[in-house]
């Protein structure tokens, strides 16, 4: 799959498939991801709980948790395979050239570190300031992301932030070294709706100023919709459906993703109580999948053959594609 | 094992699998081989009778001082005794004292514990106060006063060490309890007005229990050793009848002549510590709520 | 809360710990049978002699005004004589203190210079064979008899090596601290598997916190996070572990204190005991209570240091 | 609304905290109190839904605490069918509990995990007193069927269930004291999605058939516009508007209420360069002088910050707190 | 003297007291030096009225001198007194005090001192401890600067002894007053051979040289350090590692081991202690003479001896200690257990009876001790209960007179005096305070015997009444008499002129080192 318009796109993952462990034994968390971003891009990757595309996000820093690790495919970044660049090349990369900021800005922060320990911190080791520098940017830093009296808020700790302000440091932080590439894992779940306003303009202005790609995670189809250009829909591991969001939004293909379009609750259809359209039964638990197509239990439309054909996506419409061949 | 899926490594996915066994494994193999150590040694010692073994409590003025043998696999001591025939009897008392002193304490700590994280306030401020003053008063003089009314021996030995050891308990359960009254299912059965007894003790204390549990692996392992130290004192069990801690007591003055009359003893108690911390281990997993 | 408003508060729920501490110790003592003058005599002396002593030693006085007076007088710091020793408590409580506490201080020492290592190596191989390796050791170090450890650290250190004296306490800052060292690493064999589970137990936990992730999302070494992130957070635990066992350490410090010939609290009041030498037992647990709550409260100001939350 | 109402809260006060420190008292400071309630009041007529909305912090559970007698309101009444929650005792209270009943945001949590479904979905009406010993398995079995659970369910513990399904259970014991009124507090918040939908049909479909009242505290909007005939915004401990959920979110008459609209991620529209909403929500240890929102607010003026304001009453119920009542269907869509 | 392993047979009377080769076989006595010595106890006070306990004794003698001076003689050899005469009625002892005499704070010692130091003595409110030693004491006088005059209410066989002891020790008297007894306790000043230069309790007392001590040339040593070191393990360690030169109570079991190190020494010395087992006759069945005969023949003393003690001991012919007046043709009982079982057929208890004895807590020695009588005691069908507790509160259950059996080793009885007397009013004479050592042993015989041997000074009465009450208690004393106690002391080789004396401690004046 092809998001990225160029030949050799910022970030490319090919195939990927990790492999975590659970009380149940191992199983394949992300099976044959492909999935790529180039500059100024922006990716959602959809999906409900335990899809993996949490874990995807992980594996594409090369940050899959142990005993977890990446059982097949190969993810580069411009061009050069992370397995081809030593410990400390994907260090540099690492929160210089891809940022990464968090969905709990709670438990993202040291709690006994104040803030203003924590950024400098990262500066001095990224972009090997001193001590005064790094205070000064980190003020700087804190005041481009709307923080207010960020002087004061460089002396506190986390637990003294709330949780709109704490992921505004977390995004300082990420923005520090001016990265290439932003990978954000549901960075807006844990806040309240207006302050998820807040932080997602704040992402799409930075985005736009810094010509920065982004990968964004969410549950959330509302939360993509307004901040993507790409969707890629997750079912169990597996993408079921990518385009651009518009298309995939307005037209989607795949039975999951209509499923999901059509359970959500709007607010423009208020009032009534007439019954939403659902699905089936409940996402499949990591490591019981069916055989064949993960969804077909859930699948209206499935067919016995469901059963046997592997999943791969169709790349027909180019810029379009869905994992079942039976629903056109 | 499934075979490995389609598109992938073969050795990752393989490598993977094996470290998902030994993850899974590793709690139930701590668990079993804890539960095998501490059986094999209660078992031998319940079956001390049966087994043939050597008088304990017998002296043999003539045998006295034996290394360890075919005739005495552990040697004997100064009195002549066998000091296998006494390890394995000594189980008896030992293992006995450390789960009964254990799980009464717990009992009662759990239950003391749980009242005060539950109702705070003065109740908690008073039994805190109380757990403070045990913590922090001198074991010794609990034990010279038991052992002085009830008298000597093991009777002594037991209240004393339970007079102190539930308020470890008591402290850990008031911590959990915080923890636990906020959540819901505790609020839920307080909506529906069920008595407080109701809300503690059948909704909130299997809750507690893990941690109490995990630790009382550990505690029991203690216990056996605090019977041990008192028997260094002579205030353990009434002799002659064997008990770890006074056989290794027993032994002190022979430790340059005699190794084995300490150390074998001292062994076993090594074994007995490694079969509950392993238990301990295998339980912390496995009573692991919510799976989630 | 200022940290003199915090001292305070604690300082002042400790008191009546530490009076019905020595109500307790006073009262308790009593119940048992025994009567200092007698085992001073001991089995010479004649009933009447002892009843002279028991007048002398101020003994035949009601409970309540023996215990009043030592609290009169303990307001001013002042703990009356020894029946025994037939001098004032004081000076002696103060001298074993200094050695008990060097010897607690020490053993905690040693115990962390090991078991903190230990933890991080245990944690980071989690389930491997360096974990399994170092919990079996320790266990094997928490179970073994302290008489027996001891004997053998003195038998190699000592008489094999002749690193350090076998027993007593040297003069010189230096004799003074070799001679507490094979004591310290005999308690600290003790303390260091408690120690260590406490602390690979909350490593583990940390280990798996977000923010270790978002710090190597960052792309710092894993030494840095290490020492730097996960184990400032994961020291509280261990701290109240080492909070609660400071008052068993002392007290039970007796056997290694008599290995070691060193004159500490536990074995004073082991004899106190045994003498029935009841002003001597009161002071003991009044400065047992003093150390128990002095040591949870470090713990408290300690946790203050290392986590802000507490803080506030 | 003419006939009297099955739920009503007047004028109801709650502030937590309170000892003082000692650092504080020295300093001649009174305690911190923080603000949950400060005058809130509403209603629920039978057979109604009413959804409460407003960001964390707003108090909009401290109502369903305080209703359920989980904290008590510093002043305030709460009557349900007529009795004082609060003054009632004995039969009355025990019946006001079993009419009461509350679901939670953490399916997680809110089931006992050391004791298996069936179990707790009779307790209730066992230690109630609504059936036997024998005709728990029974009432569980029903339950189950009510909410779409197999049967077997009832052996297992909540571990083996997953999110949704536990859930279920949790609204399976609500539903065993045959209660008139339900107040879930953030129930399908921790949902995914497609599940989310599900439990929302279940809620559906028990207000059609059992003629249950339900209070639904939420702070998506969306699932409030789905479920609820009647909304009310709360901000700061405060009711700011209120009506019915169809014509408050058409047409919001305080701007609180219009931002949070403006904020929620709708699927059409793109972003639009600026927030709906800046700053964020003050302490409730400070809340401010005056309309307790004039600190965000774009149209705050003098008298925002001077006096609270007035209710002001729209047509079929709805009414907006605010002094100066801009003109929103504009700025909403700019 | 270092006695051979395996053991002393049973030793004469005088054999107790062999004269020390002034300074034999190792040559002239060399100045100088320090000695280091491993204890087993501590001092608590060191003035020598109040003391009881060895660990204050053993150093007060050290400090301090008295009129008479225990040594290695079977009799009070002079000492601040050059002589002595006493009356015919032998209540009137007129001492002629050594001239020149002064304390190691340079005053000179006088008469007053003197009479200062005995009427403390012989006044029992002061010495509580040992009031019995001094209440014969009438009067006391000085005659002249150098003529102490003693009047007796009545005549006192072990008047001499009692003054050899270490509590008439003679203290200056302005001093005392002026210090008070509790300053004085802590830094006290004598006549002794060595006086304190540091004493930190619980860790050690440093004894230096008194350079006015009156015995031409002594003492040899500059100093003397006495480390207390409770365990005996770490005691034997000391010598091993030469940081200390003597070493007391050597462990039974370490005889061997200590004895084969190159450097280090075992002296094994008779002393005045030993070991029994105690009944109380008030109760049945110790009431009968034939339980206790049968109770004595069931006890392998011989076995107990070789296993427990390592043959450093002997078996005990007498209740109490082997002290002046001793018989050694008294037999022993002999372990038979056919005589033992006919003993107790003819007893009231025929079929056996159970007990439960006190121990003392925490000493192993005993506790192995009586689970051998236990385990053999068995075979007669008597069952014992042993009864562990500690010594605070073991004088006040054995004194109550309820309990029926009590055991306490040789480490805690012994004779201070050097004739039989005190013992034998404490063990034996029912009236004399405290019931016969609380077994209620209440024999008139017995009574008379001890009042007729105390009441004399004639050597010949005194021996036969003791010899008497000796077959006596053997007899139908409630008691299993078991081992005559040895001390055992690790002395290195340097160590030269080192004894222990009958009464335990040591002359520390003779000691020299040997470069």
């Amino acid at each position: 799959m092809q998001t990225a318009s160029s030949p050799t796109p910022l970030l490319a993952a090919r195939d990927l498939s990790v492999g975590l462990v659970n009380r149940h034994g191992a199983f394949l968390a992300t099976n044959r991801v492909s999935l790529a971003v180039d500059r100024g891009q922006s990716l959602g990757l959809l999906g409900e709980s335990g899809c993996g595309k949490s874990i995807t996000l992980r594996a594409l820093l090369g940050l899959v948790p142990h005993p977890g690790e990446i059982v097949g495919g190969s993810v580069t970044w411009k061009g050069r395979d992370w397995r081809s660049l030593s410990k400390s090349e994907i260090r540099r990369i690492r929160g210089k050239d891809i940022a990464m900021i968090f969905q709990d800005p709670a438990s993202c922060l040291n709690p006994v570190f104040t803030i203003g320990d924590q950024v400098t911190e990262t500066l001095r080791l990224k972009l090997a300031l001193k001590a005064k520098a790094a205070r000064e940017l980190a003020r700087d830093l804190l005041d481009q992301v709307g923080i207010p009296a960020p002087e004061e808020r460089l002396r506190l700790y986390p637990h003294q932030l709330s949780g709109g302000m704490r992921q505004r440091v977390m995004i300082a932080m990420a923005i520090a070294t001016e990265p290439d590439l932003l990978l954000a894992d549901e960075p807006t779940t844990a806040l309240d709706v207006t302050i998820q306003d807040q932080i997602l303009t704040l992402l799409a202005r930075l985005k736009e100023r810094n010509r920065m790609a982004m990968i964004l995670v969410s549950h959330d189809v509302g939360v993509v919709a307004q901040n993507c250009d790409f969707i890629a829909v997750m079912y169990a591991g597996h993408i079921v459906e990518w385009g651009p969001t518009h298309d995939v939004l307005r037209t989607p293909r795949h039975p999951y993703t209509r499923g999901l379009l059509a359970a959500i609750p709007r607010l423009e259809v208020s009032g009534g109580r007439h019954p939403l359209q659902t699905i089936a039964g409940a996402p499949p638990t990591p490591g019981e999948l069916p055989e064949g197509c993960p969804f077909r239990l859930r699948c209206p439309s499935a067919r016995p053959e469901c059963a046997t054909i592997p999943v791969t996506l169709d790349r027909k419409p180019p810029d379009h594609g869905s994992a079942c061949p039976i629903v056109m | 094992m499934r075979p490995s899926p389609p598109g992938i490594e073969k050795d990752a996915w393989l490598r993977l699998t094996r470290r998902a066994r030994l993850d899974r494994g590793w709690a139930t193999i701590s668990l079993y081989a804890g539960i095998a150590i501490v059986a094999f040694i209660a078992a031998l010692s319940a079956a001390a009778p049966f087994l043939g073994l050597r008088d304990p409590t017998a002296t043999d003025l003539m045998n006295a001082l034996q290394p360890p043998s075919l005739a005495f696999p552990f040697g004997t001591d100064d009195l002549g005794r066998d000091i296998f025939a006494r390890v394995v009897y000594a189980g008896r008392v030992d293992l006995v004292f450390g789960i009964v002193v254990t799980y009464v304490s717990l009992v009662i700590g759990l239950s003391i514990g749980a009242i005060s994280g539950y109702f705070g306030g003065l109740v908690d401020t008073v039994i805190m106060r109380i757990v403070d003053l045990v913590i922090s008063f001198p074991f010794i003089i609990l034990i010279l006063t038991i052992a002085a009314i009830v008298g000597p021996g093991l009777t002594g030995a037991y209240i004393g060490v339970i007079a102190v050891s539930w308020a470890l308990y008591a402290r850990l359960t008031r911590g959990e309890m915080l923890a636990i009254r906020r959540r819901e299912f505790i609020l839920n059965a307080e909506t529906l007005g069920y008595s407080a007894p109701r809300v503690v003790f059948v909704h909130a204390l299997p809750n507690l229990l893990r941690a109490n549990l995990v630790f009382s692996m550990s505690d029991i392992v203690l216990n056996i050793l605090t019977l041990a130290a008192l028997s260094y004192l002579g205030l353990g069990v009434a002799p002659p009848t064997p008990e770890w801690g006074e056989m290794i007591a027993q032994g002190q003055k022979n430790l340059f002549n005699a190794w084995w009359i300490s150390t074998l003893p001292g062994l076993v108690i090594v074994l007995v510590g490694i079969g509950f911390s392993l238990i301990g281990d295998g339980l912390a997993d496995r009573l692991d709520e919510s799976g989630r | 809360m200022s940290l003199i408003a915090f001292a305070g508060r604690r300082l002042a729920q400790a008191i009546p710990v530490l009076l019905i501490i020595t109500v307790a110790a006073f009262s308790v003592i009593h119940l048992v049978p025994g009567d200092p003058a007698r085992v001073m005599l001991g089995s010479r002396a004649t009933d009447e002699a002892v009843q002279v002593l028991r007048e002398q030693l101020g003994l035949d006085k009601p409970l309540v005004t023996q215990y009043l007076d030592f609290l009169k007088a303990a307001m001013q710091l002042d703990f009356g004589d020894s029946l025994f020793q037939r001098t004032a408590i004081g000076p002696i409580v103060a001298a074993r203190a200094v050695h008990s506490l060097a010897l607690v201080g020490y053993a905690v020492l040693i115990s962390l210079v090991i078991a903190v290592p230990l933890a991080l190596l245990s944690a980071i191989r989690r389930n491997l064979l360096a974990d399994h390796v170092v919990r079996a050791l320790t266990t094997l170090a928490f179970c073994m008899p302290s008489f027996w450890t001891a004997l053998l650290l003195v038998l190699l250190f000592s008489i094999r090596l002749k690193f350090f004296p076998t027993s007593g306490l040297g003069d010189s800052p230096l004799a003074y601290l070799a001679s507490l060292t094979l004591p310290a690493v005999s308690i600290g064999l003790y303390l260091t598997p408690i120690l260590l589970r406490s602390l690979r137990a909350s490593l583990i936990q940390t280990l798996g916190a977000e923010f270790v992730e978002a710090a190597r999302a960052r792309g710092f070494g894993e030494a840095r996070i290490l020492f730097k992130h996960v184990l400032r957070n994961s020291l509280i635990a261990m701290l109240t572990i080492l909070g609660i066992n400071v008052g068993f350490l002392i007290s039970g410090a007796v056997i290694v204190e008599n290995v070691f010939s060193i004159p500490g609290l536990g074995s004073l009041m082991v004899a106190a005991i045994v003498q029935r030498d009841y002003p001597v037992i009161v002071a003991l647990t009044l400065v047992f209570g003093v150390v128990v709550v002095a040591a949870n409260f470090l713990v408290d100001l300690s946790y203050a240091l290392l986590d802000p939350r507490i803080r506030q | 609304m003419t006939e009297t109402p099955l739920l009503s809260v007047t004028s109801l006060h709650k502030t937590f905290g309170g000892r003082a420190s000692l650092a504080r008292l020295l300093q001649g400071k009174p305690a911190r109190r923080l603000t949950a309630l400060d005058d809130v009041s509403l209603t629920l007529g039978r057979n109604e839904v009413l959804g409460i909305v407003g960001e964390s912090g707003s108090g909009k559970s401290t109502i369903a605490r305080c209703i359920t007698r989980l904290e008590k309101p510093d002043q305030g009444e709460i009557t349900f069918a007529g009795e004082d929650v609060w003054q009632a005792r004995g039969a009355k209270l025990r019946g006001i509990r079993k009419d009461l009943q509350m679901i939670y945001q953490d399916p997680y949590g809110a089931l006992n995990p050391r004791m298996s479904i069936g179990r707790a979905i009779a307790e209730p009406a066992l230690v109630h007193g609504l059936i036997g010993r024998d005709g728990a398995r029974a009432l569980a079995c029903e339950l189950l069927d009510r909410v779409g659970l197999p049967r077997s369910v009832a052996e297992l513990t909540p571990r083996a269930l997953s999110g949704g399904q536990r859930q279920r259970v949790a609204i399976a014991r609500a539903l065993a004291l045959k209660p008139r009124v339900i107040i879930a507090d953030e129930a399908v918040s921790a949902l995914d999605a497609s599940v989310q939908a599900q439990i929302l049909n279940l809620f559906g479909e028990l207000m059609r058939d059992l003629s249950l009242s339900m209070i639904f505290i939420s702070h998506q909007l969306s699932v409030i516009a789905h479920l609820a005939d009647r909304v009310a915004v709360m901000y700061l401990g405060r009711i700011v508007e209120t009506g019915a959920t169809a014509d408050v979110f058409a047409r919001p008459r305080h701007p609180y209420t219009a931002a949070l609209l403006k904020a929620h991620p709708h699927l059409e529209a793109r972003r639009s360069q600026t927030p709906a909403l800046a700053g964020e929500i003050p302490s409730a240890y400070a809340i401010p002088e005056g309309c307790r929102f004039n600190t965000r607010c774009r149209y705050a003026e003098t008298r925002c910050r001077l006096s609270d304001p007035p209710a002001a009453a729209f047509a079929q119920g709805h009414e907006a707190w605010c002094h100066v009542l801009p003109d929103l269907e504009n700025s909403a869509n700019s | 003297m270092t006695a051979r392993l395996g053991g002393l047979l049973a030793l004469a009377a005088s054999a107790l007291f062999i004269p020390a080769p002034a300074h034999g076989e190792d040559g002239a006595p060399r100045k100088g030096g320090t000695l280091t010595m491993a204890r087993d106890s501590e001092p608590l006070t060191l003035n020598p009225i109040g003391a009881g306990d060895n660990g204050s004794i053993f150093m007060i003698v050290q400090v301090f001198d008295t009129l008479v001076e225990t040594a290695d003689a079977p009799l009070p050899q002079p000492a601040l007194a050059t002589g002595w005469t006493v009356s015919d009625d032998a209540k009137t002892w007129t001492f002629a005090l050594r001239e020149g005499v002064k304390f190691s704070n340079g005053d000179s010692l006088t008469c007053d001192d003197v009479k200062f130091s005995i009427d403390r003595f012989a006044n029992p409110k002061v010495n509580t401890s040992y009031g019995g030693f001094g209440a014969a004491i009438a009067q006391t006088e000085c005659a002249s600067p150098s003529s102490f005059i003693v009047r007796l209410k009545a005549p006192q066989g072990a008047f001499l002894d009692y003054l050899s002891t270490f509590i008439p020790s003679i203290v200056p008297k302005a001093l005392y007053e002026k210090m008070g007894d509790k300053a004085f306790s802590e830094k006290p000043v004598g006549s002794g051979p060595f006086m304190v230069k540091e004493w930190v309790r619980g860790q050690r007392l440093v004894l230096e040289r008194n350079p006015y001590y009156w015995k031409n040339g002594q003492p040899y040593l500059d100093q003397i350090v006495i480390n207390y070191v409770p365990d005996e393990n770490t005691r034997m360690l000391k010598v091993e590692s030469d940081e200390a030169q003597i070493a007391t109570e050597v462990p039974y079991a370490q005889i061997e081991r200590v004895a084969a190190l190159a450097h280090v020494d075992v002296q094994i010395e008779n002393v005045m202690a030993w070991d029994a087992v105690w009944f109380n006759s008030r109760k049945a069945p110790f009431n009968d003479p034939q339980v206790i005969q049968a109770l004595n023949y069931a006890t392998p003393k011989e076995a107990m001896l070789k296993t427990l003690m390592h043959g450093a001991g002997d078996i005990a012919n007498h209740v109490i200690a082997r002290v002046k007046y001793w018989d050694p043709a008294v037999e022993a009982y002999p372990y038979d257990l056919a005589k033992a079982k006919e003993a107790l057929a003819k007893s009231s208890s025929p079929q056996g009876f159970a007990l439960s004895c006190l121990i003392v807590a925490g000493d192993q020695f005993e506790l192995q001790q009586a689970q051998i009588l236990q385990s053999e005691w068995a075979k007669i069908g008597v069952t014992m209960e042993i009864q562990a507790v500690d010594t605070g509160t073991i004088w006040t259950r054995w004194g109550s007179g309820d309990e029926n059996c009590f055991t306490f080793t040789g480490a805690g009885l012994s004779s201070d005096a050097l004739s039989d007397d005190n013992l034998a009013v404490v063990f034996f004479d029912f009236t004399g305070g405290i019931e016969s050592f609380w077994t209620g042993w209440n024999n008139k015989d017995a009574i008379a015997l001890v009042k007729e041997a105390d009441g004399t000074i004639d050597e010949e009465k005194r021996k036969a009444a003791f010899h008497k009450l000796q077959r006596l208690a053997m007899a139908e004393y409630p008691a299993v008499p078991l081992f005559f106690i040895k001390a055992r002391t690790a002395v290195s080789d340097k160590v030269k002129g080192f004894k222990t004396l009958p009464v335990k401690w040591w002359n520390l004046e003779d000691v020299w080192l040997a470069p």
